[in-house]
């Protein structure tokens, strides 16, 4: 499935839905980029799963959204970047910071409140944030990573002009996100600015339980960028390469020219909402139809189809991000709490007399102006 | 008759209520339909009035607000629900620059009679931008009405109230409050709004709070009884209009206060209290008036961080032992351990 | 100039740019009607040009917008209108409100800040608003009117089936209003709310300064409806069937099935963005330009050639309307300023205890509940 | 050197000085560039600078502001004009939720150097929604910091300091004071964030101000003088971080407090000062602090309506004098008058 607004290309190189290469490539580069796209497609999954059952046993908090359903689309789009690129994400973050190359041990200790955790333990799960992997955040209030994400890419035409090595910013959105301010505001300034930024809509057809025609006036999302002659694109979400290719193309377009480019991948939410959500509004007949369209066994069947893949290296994929998901379980359970004397760090980044360091009941500090803080205050 | 539910439930029967009551009742919010409110709040509603009466909308707080504050200009009168006090940025412009101007702007020929429910509060390991206490932003405004209940009862009353108010009300909700039981009357009850409630008296010291805090408020205050400290709880319940008469009077009984709020301490609702405590009963307080507010931090996911940031129980019960040891006070024996000696 | 949207139509009736009447129909209804906006168009000027002047005589006061330039659109627009519909507005709306049928006494008076003013003074120039002519109100915040207006057709599509009968709600804005965050939710809502309003950009080339291609993505503003399949049409906003006409087509579409429209009015803005607006970032070349675009002499000159109005008719028009805005001044001026008593008057519908009525340095009300304020408290 | 010169060509020759100290400074906001900003503060810098420095916006507050953001997080370092501090309330979520929240939220990873001018104040009868003080909303918010100059030279200082500070500065303006006038030093002067000025030593009473304020606070205060009142004048210039410390000693010496400002009295910033001075100050304190506040009304247009909802040196001075009579103080002879028992 790959669509384009009439008259709109998201650029020259239209041969962005690559196909599975033929059998005689099956030791080739391409293949083993396919068999690392199964490891972290199967990575993802697996740490999804058990997020979940942390998320249970309460060795998690707060809110826990998983991008189970959407592993192809995390590999797909996360494979066309480059480590110089910026990305910016939702709240439903986890197999974008993997698939960028986070440690899942560090992923799951921000889900435990971990000092180690990719953001210390501030965040959780929404709010993974990785300045080395230029993984510029998981947002929490809908939309509203579209804003910052356009100045980011305005940073990068303040310093660099456009062509093949300009940086480029990726920033992600739901479906149901398309329909609020920010969306709008975004686009409009990355088209008359021109900035080299690609917005891509994981459309996974509901906002919580809203199905997109009812939230959008053209639930066709990919269209949505007519409003700014910002050219758009929809593709499967469920085929890791055709992510892979229209994100390329787009993020060429983004890079080459200034350009903002909007991006449509369509997936499915195999769970609710978030973990608590028994999703309750879905039929058993949809909850059906929605797992025959997972896409992980369907790309597995398909690469071992293709000879890329033997069961036998599959199964040892399944075993190995397994174990890899247990140790990252371990890693953030070893990792100690927090200690109460950082919890004023890092509110501000430029120390500051007078600035209130109380706790709750301290009396008020009034009598002479408060010593410079030590270390990261 | 009295029956003890849950505020949730509270809150759902007086909606349900108000729905059979007036067709010109309606809510309006974000997926408050077939997933039921965030917090389960309109669970059935929809399916019992339909999606003309149950609107769900898309994710567009100021426009789903601004359209609310539309339709109570023609004589409807929405109850809209913003998931979270924090999102409920995103339509403050609406709020603040068009429902709370228009009476007064447009020489008093148009009413917008509008209800927006939205709950706040930290504790859930929501992290910095789903934990905020943000209610000072709206306590501050002319032309909104602000409660904060903290009981089912309260709930049920002031949600009735503001219904069939014809101004713009902000009723604050609370994570943490929706599971709390209590009686709850079953008739057509309504607290007026801008009236404070004495929820325990007591001689010794007076507490202030509203929502969540005043439940914290009156348990500390009744855990303190048994010690022979003999506080009075004043549940605000509204913010704005302030009840200052009944807090004032208060203090001036007892001679010593200390706010318990949710919100972060500098520039927090208790500032107000403490502000309106030392003009109206100066020459009767015999200590400063404490708050016992947030830690100024954006809140952090981290459990134990978190924890340490927000105001509790064991914060209260220290300042007031320490207003009261700075100002000589000694416990009367409690009359659990003995009656001899007491009045 | 009339454009629509590639296969979007505004409803089935596309004859809407009225042309001028035949010769022979001079003194039928139609050429009635002709004189009529020709009156309406020389009154709003007349009224434009003095509450200029009052403002630097310091009788007016706050910020004013104009309507100069934008005559025919207002009178246009206001002939498409039935007396049930809903009108909301912009800050630029004095001709509007003129043109709804507001006595321009009661105008001049609210820019006055007088308590006969059609806000009683407490709203100014900005602020128009007035129950019996279902003008709900002239808005000073960009894009604030949007959501409101959008509520309004909400309430009707509530209570009303779609219909000839149906009332309609319309709400202007600027075009550089099209680029703010409220105008995407609106529409959003609107479309897929289904609601009966008519939005119109009265589109004059600029914000305060800045061109609209500066501003939209999407300068073609009557295609900005795209993201919400809301058609749209654009018209020549300087003459005045052709926006009647536009306009009673959308209002029909609006009314008649409960669906929103899009009409974009291209007018140009005479002077500067308010009075204090010296408009330096134009050219003069620019500023005589849009001298010879003006849409009243052009206006004038074809209903005198078409035999609808004679020369002597037209300086007794003049003469007329520059008699009734010397009325209104005097009107306003005769009004008393507002007593100090009612300011407390309509901050609330419902009075409720406790609420604060003292003026600045009063001490607190702590003593005892206030008592319930007289009158309209 | 110095130089005497206005408020507004104060903050015009430090955003031009900035710009031309760091490449990475940039200015973003509505019609700053052909039309030189609302307020003119932007004159000529399109011009010297360039539409890559000072970039013209379309109508957005949220969408630009969060753009500013963004640059920030990656090194750059905007300047925001938001036309006025009522439309400050459409980018709300940006600053509150975003800005202010990331380098915590984070974890320390990024920082936000962004820097959001904006005017606030009302008198120019620019009706409700036009003419308000909003800066409690900010000033509440941990994470930003918040400054409020009064002078020329204050501007200048914290202007300079605020570009080159690393965290998000809210700076508050006031149309009232973009025409005053005042000594400036012109080497680079900087003011330090979260520090108060005594801008005028006084024993008898302490008045507390910010913004336009100030300036009435300072005048009045001078013209006590010459009854033999001696008013101490506390500018606080920063509201976050709020410098306790010299507002409570001042008060320690003088006995005596008010408040002005120009915001709504309930839940406004003078809340804080009296809250702060009655634990700060209470063994000191002679008399309740008072507030001179906004009448809660949305700000009528009509000239008459509007002044008398405003504050201003009247009130002021007739609160002052209350205070001192409730206190029993009799004026000194004035130096002017007579010197006879003058210490
Ligand atoms: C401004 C705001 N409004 C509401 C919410 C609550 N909320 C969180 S996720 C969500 C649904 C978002 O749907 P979509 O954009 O499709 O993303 P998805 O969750 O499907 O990935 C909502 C309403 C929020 N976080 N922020
Ligand atoms: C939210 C908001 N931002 C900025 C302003 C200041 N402002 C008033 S009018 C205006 C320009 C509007 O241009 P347009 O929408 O084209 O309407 P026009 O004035 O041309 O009729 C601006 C920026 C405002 N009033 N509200
Ligand atoms: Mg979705
Ligand atoms: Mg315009």
């Amino acid at each position: 499935m790959t669509s384009t607004t009439s008259g709109s290309q998201t650029g020259p190189d239209r041969e962005h839905a690559d196909r599975i290469p033929a059998a005689d490539d099956t030791s080739g580069p391409e293949a083993e980029a396919l068999r690392d796209y199964f490891r972290q497609m199967t990575l993802i999954r697996a740490f999804e799963l058990r997020a979940a059952e942390m998320y249970t046993r309460a060795k998690v908090g707060g809110y826990c959204h998983l991008n189970l359903g959407e592993e192809a689309t995390c590999v797909g789009l996360m494979a066309a970047l480059r480590p110089t690129d910026y990305l910016f994400t939702t709240y439903r973050e986890h197999g974008y910071a993997l698939a960028r190359g986070a440690e899942p041990g560090r992923v799951m200790a921000e889900l435990f409140g971990r000092t180690t955790g990719l953001s210390k333990g501030r965040g959780g799960s929404m709010h993974l944030f990785d300045t080395r992997l230029r993984l510029l955040g998981g947002y929490g209030i809908v939309g509203g990573q579209l804003p910052p994400a356009t100045g980011a890419a305005l940073a990068i035409s303040y310093r660099t002009a456009p062509g093949p090595d300009s940086e480029a910013v990726m920033c992600l959105l739901g479906d149901a996100t398309t329909n609020i301010g920010a969306f709008h505001e975004a686009l409009n300034l990355a088209a008359v600015w021109h900035l080299p930024i690609v917005y891509v809509i994981v459309n996974n057809q509901l906002g919580m339980a809203t199905p997109v025609e009812a939230a959008a006036g053209e639930p066709d999302l990919f269209k949505r960028g007519c409003s700014y002659r910002i050219p758009g694109t929809r593709v499967d979400g469920g085929d890791v390469l055709a992510v892979r290719g229209a994100a390329r193309a787009a993020l060429e377009h983004a890079r080459g020219r200034h350009r903002p480019v909007l991006l449509e991948t369509v997936s499915y939410r195999l769970r609710g909402h978030s973990v608590v959500d028994p999703a309750r509004y879905r039929s058993a007949e949809e909850t059906q139809r929605l797992r025959e369209k997972d896409p992980l066994p369907r790309f597995r069947a398909r690469l071992i189809d293709d000879g890329v893949l033997t069961e036998e290296q599959a199964a040892r994929i399944d075993a190995e991000t397994e174990q890899e998901v247990i140790a990252a379980v371990e890693f953030a359970d070893a990792s100690p709490p927090p200690a109460l004397e950082i919890l004023f760090d890092h509110v501000y980044a430029t120390q500051t007399a007078n600035t209130p360091y109380g706790l709750p009941g301290d009396p008020l500090p009034c009598d002479q102006p408060a010593p410079p803080a030590p270390g990261g205050r | 008759m009295a029956e003890n539910i849950t505020y949730r439930q509270a809150l759902h029967d007086t909606l349900r209520a108000e729905l059979l009551r007036d067709e010109n009742v309606l809510l309006i919010g974000e997926e408050i339909g077939a997933f039921e409110g965030s917090y389960k709040i309109t669970a059935g509603l929809l399916d019992e009035f339909g999606p003309r009466r149950v609107r769900d909308t898309p994710i567009c707080e100021e426009g789903f607000t601004g359209a609310a504050i539309g339709a109570a200009m023609l004589g409807l009168r929405p109850v809209v629900e913003i998931m979270t006090i924090n999102f409920s940025l995103l339509a403050i412009d609406q709020i603040i620059n068009h429902a709370a101007k228009m009476h007064a702007m447009f020489g008093g020929q148009v009413r917008v009679p509008l209800v927006i429910r939205t709950p706040g509060g930290g504790g859930q390991q929501l992290a910095a931008t789903h934990s905020q206490n943000l209610e000072v932003f709206y306590a501050h405004i002319p032309g909104l009405k602000v409660v904060a209940p903290s009981t089912p009862a309260d709930a049920k009353g002031l949600l009735a109230t503001a219904v069939r108010d014809d101004d713009p009300v902000i009723f604050l909700e609370n994570l943490a409050l929706y599971n709390t039981r209590g009686e709850v009357p079953d008739d057509d009850h309504t607290v007026p709004i801008g009236t404070a409630a004495v929820t325990k008296p007591g001689r010794d010291l007076t507490i202030v709070a509203y929502s969540r805090a005043a439940v914290i408020a009156l348990e500390v205050a009744h855990r303190l009884e048994e010690e022979g400290i003999s506080a009075e709880v004043v549940d605000l319940r509204s913010l704005r209009p302030l009840d200052r008469p009944t807090v004032c009077a208060s203090v001036r009984r007892t001679h010593r206060a200390v706010v318990l709020e949710d919100d972060w301490l500098s520039y927090g609702i208790g500032a107000e209290i403490a502000a309106t405590i030392q003009e109206g009963a100066f020459d009767y307080l015999d200590a400063p008036v404490r708050r016992v507010a947030a830690a100024e931090v954006p809140l952090p996911y981290a459990k134990p961080l978190e924890t340490a940031a927000l105001p509790n129980a064991a914060a209260l019960t220290r300042v007031i032992r320490e207003v009261l040891d700075a100002t000589g006070f000694t416990p009367r024996p409690t009359p659990g351990r003995t009656r001899l000696g007491d009045p």
